[in-house]
């Protein structure tokens, strides 16, 4: 197949494919923006429990327009809702959950992945942007898997999976899969190590695209992590 | 689906293993999981280290695990009250070990193993003898202790009521090392008299949020440990 | 008698003095005390070291009191939000320090300053620009980095219901660093819609014992911040 | 006036002598057993919140008869009622309102207390005895005042007032002003400073009963500490 002639997943795609890695019964932190797409994946029958940092477990989808409380956000400021069996809680609990690994996953945006398992993800390395992190290296260095949700490529088509990160760590070593338009990757001892591949696609189109060896699937398909 | 609610005590404490590290609630009788305490008992498990504030009392909940010989080791700040001989026995014996720990700083241990915060420092029992062997710093020209925390396989809790979310609130001062052994384990097991539907409990009153806890059983009527010692009751 | 009531927004931030450490409520407008910030504004306090997680947005609450000049230096986690334009041109021009610290640690350290904890171990941050200069130790076979608590003079916080002992109930994710922020600093101060008599609050869902509370304030319709920056509004 | 010829204040006087230095507006913590005796002497119109370290703020007296709940109880285990203006919380969020300085006054017992400040009381340092410790220890090193109420000597007539203890610390400098049967003495950077001397008793009465030098009160009569 020659380069060019896919596009890949789309992101509803890469969420639906992350969603099907999240075992029923998680405990679940979206990271702001694009991850948010996940929760409208999830499998039907399984339950998935949402975290957001700024003090709720149990968030529900946005409200209805008109009757939302501006004092009921997510992490990214953007009004949701409360489930059934949802609780509130204070920001030093709120970080327990998230530093202590009561969360299962963390499903993060990335500038850069290596495949060492680090990760940047807050700092363009401008140096007149204003310099903010939140709660993304918290995040990193607590949750028990964190999945990396990202395009495969910067806009002008530069590799974001990489040998070793150039631009400022948000965590070391903490990364365990990246989804991408292209592929799935596991970050494994030996590497990137490939578990899907978007139709259509080689593991040597993936490579291509890819700063780092990409090794082939261990098995033809890895099945789902289990919670343990 | 989610549904952490086990039909029995003893389904509760299902996994305990030889050798396993259990916090156990309560301050003297108040919050003490009594119920799953004898569910413990006959399940078996020996050679535990327990992590609680006190030992018990009588020959009923904690003195009786005790008693059965199943403690290799306790982790506590206040090993004797009134009516506790059992423990008291088994130290002199030499047949279990002591770990004695301030109150507050068991607590805060205990709250660290929740919080991802593996040790801090603490103004408490400086210069006395259980500063002996831990490392001291200065901090802003006041000495401190260097602690670590305190992390468990199993806490057997007490609450009031609970979603089958494993949302909890607790009955008064029966919620002293609840939460945060709730947070500290691995497994988290506690005994409410009611089990609701999620929605029911108030998501502003939720003490212990559902993420802490792993099970959650019923004890309609729970047994108090006064009521028990004071019937001269014993276990099993 | 107690009754730490305070008759008006303005009587509650009395004392703020020049160069004092400012720890404020709220995680983008939900919790941000606008009416307490407007208060300090009108008090006229410079200076001022600011513990917020943003920097407001708009020209409204916490982003007046940057475009007023009453700040020196920032201790947050995400100064720039939608809307946020004041503090990203007085950083640029050197006018307002920032120590950018990550969302848990910001918490933890504002906890511990609440809890007499000096300084803690912790994982975030570990490996990252955010650890050059901090100490590092390894626990476990682990590695982590050495925190120090944070305090401060005042905190300005806002709940939903006090009463005149200074307990507090919060609104949802209004609660975010309310709690913790009222545990460590000398004078808190609680901006409320409704201050209601002792015994009125239930015990068991109290968030912020009165303890740690000095002050509270009826400001029985507080303004979005939100609303305020859609319409343009600026303070004074 | 001659050696025994009073038998000072009684255990009531010392708690009210105890209560007159608890501002209005307190929040105290009291000891188990005798300290306990504070709470029922507070003069009219001052309001005190007490605070016990196993969960509760606002606690008051024992309830009716039959009245009680069994978990509802203090420090020493005995059954206690709420007040109006209570609140519940578990034990990290009791321990950091005492490590932290949020507690006023704590008044404990003692076996020895040193002219230093220095404070013995958990452990009778027998070798047979179960070492316990409880809150003692936290509520030395975080309480803003520690007040002593203890007998001036002990049954056998040795002082408990001592240059240095010889039975292991509870904490170190951290007495503020010890109230006895026989005075009132404060703990200044000079040492034991009298305060009070109960009805009858000089200040040689006192020293003659005490392990260190007492010096003279430094004004006529000390005023209560003020709450700042």
């Amino acid at each position: 197949m020659s380069r060019g002639a896919t596009t890949g997943w789309t992101r509803e795609q890469i969420a639906a494919r992350v969603a099907m890695d999240i075992a029923d019964g998680s405990y679940v932190n979206l990271g702001i923006g694009i991850p948010e797409l996940v929760a409208g994946c999830v499998p039907e029958g399984r339950t998935v429990v949402y975290h957001t940092e700024n003090g709720l477990i149990g968030m529900g989808p946005s409200p209805e327009r008109g009757a939302g409380d501006p004092e009921l956000i997510n992490a990214g400021k953007r009004q949701v809702t409360a489930m059934p069996g949802a609780a509130y809680f204070h920001h030093a609990d709120s970080f327990a959950m998230i530093r202590g690994g009561h969360i299962d996953v963390s499903v993060l945006g990335a500038l850069e992945v290596a495949c060492n398992g680090d990760l940047a993800n807050w700092s363009t390395g401008e140096p007149d942007s204003i310099p903010a992190v939140g709660g993304a290296m918290d995040l990193c260095a607590g949750v028990k898997r964190v999945y990396v949700m990202t395009t495969h490529c910067t806009k002008t088509g530069e590799p974001k999976l990489l040998e070793r990160c150039t631009l400022p760590l948000t965590g070391c070593g903490v990364v365990n899969r990246v989804y991408t338009d292209l592929a799935v990757i596991d970050i494994t001892p030996e590497g990137f190590r490939l578990v899907e591949a978007a139709p259509g696609l080689s593991l040597e189109d993936i490579q291509r695209r890819t700063g780092a060896p990409v090794l082939p699937p261990a098995h033809a398909r890895a099945p789902a992590p289990a919670k343990e | 689906m989610l549904n952490k609610a086990c039909p029995s005590v003893n389904e509760a404490v299902a996994g305990v293993f030889d050798g396993a590290v259990v916090m156990v609630g309560g301050f003297g009788e108040a919050g003490s999981p009594v119920e799953l305490l004898h569910a413990l008992i006959d399940h078996g498990a020996r050679d535990l280290t327990v992590i609680s504030n006190n030992c018990g009392s009588g020959q009923v909940g904690l003195a009786a695990l005790f008693r059965a010989g199943r403690v290799r080791k306790v982790i506590c700040s206040f090993p004797r009250t009134a009516n506790s001989t059992v423990f008291p026995e088994l130290y002199r014996a030499g047949k279990c070990e002591l770990e004695l720990t301030p109150q507050g700083t068991l607590a805060e241990r205990i709250r660290a193993g929740g919080a991802g915060i593996p040790a801090f420092y603490t103004p408490t029992a400086v210069g006395t003898p259980l500063a002996e062997g831990k490392e001291t710093r200065v901090i802003g020209g006041r000495e401190y202790l260097l602690e670590h925390a305190l992390r468990a396989d199993f806490a057997l809790v007490k609450g009031r009521v609970a979603d089958t979310h494993g949302n909890v609130v607790y009955n008064k001062t029966a919620r002293n090392f609840g939460p945060i052994m709730a947070m500290a384990a691995d497994v988290s097991v506690v005994q409410v008299q009611r089990v609701v539907a999620p929605g029911e409990l108030d998501p502003e009153a939720v003490v212990t949020p559902g993420i802490f806890v792993r099970r959650v059983v019923e004890v309609a009527e729970p047994a108090h440990e006064s009521e028990l010692v004071a019937a001269g009751a014993s276990y099993p």
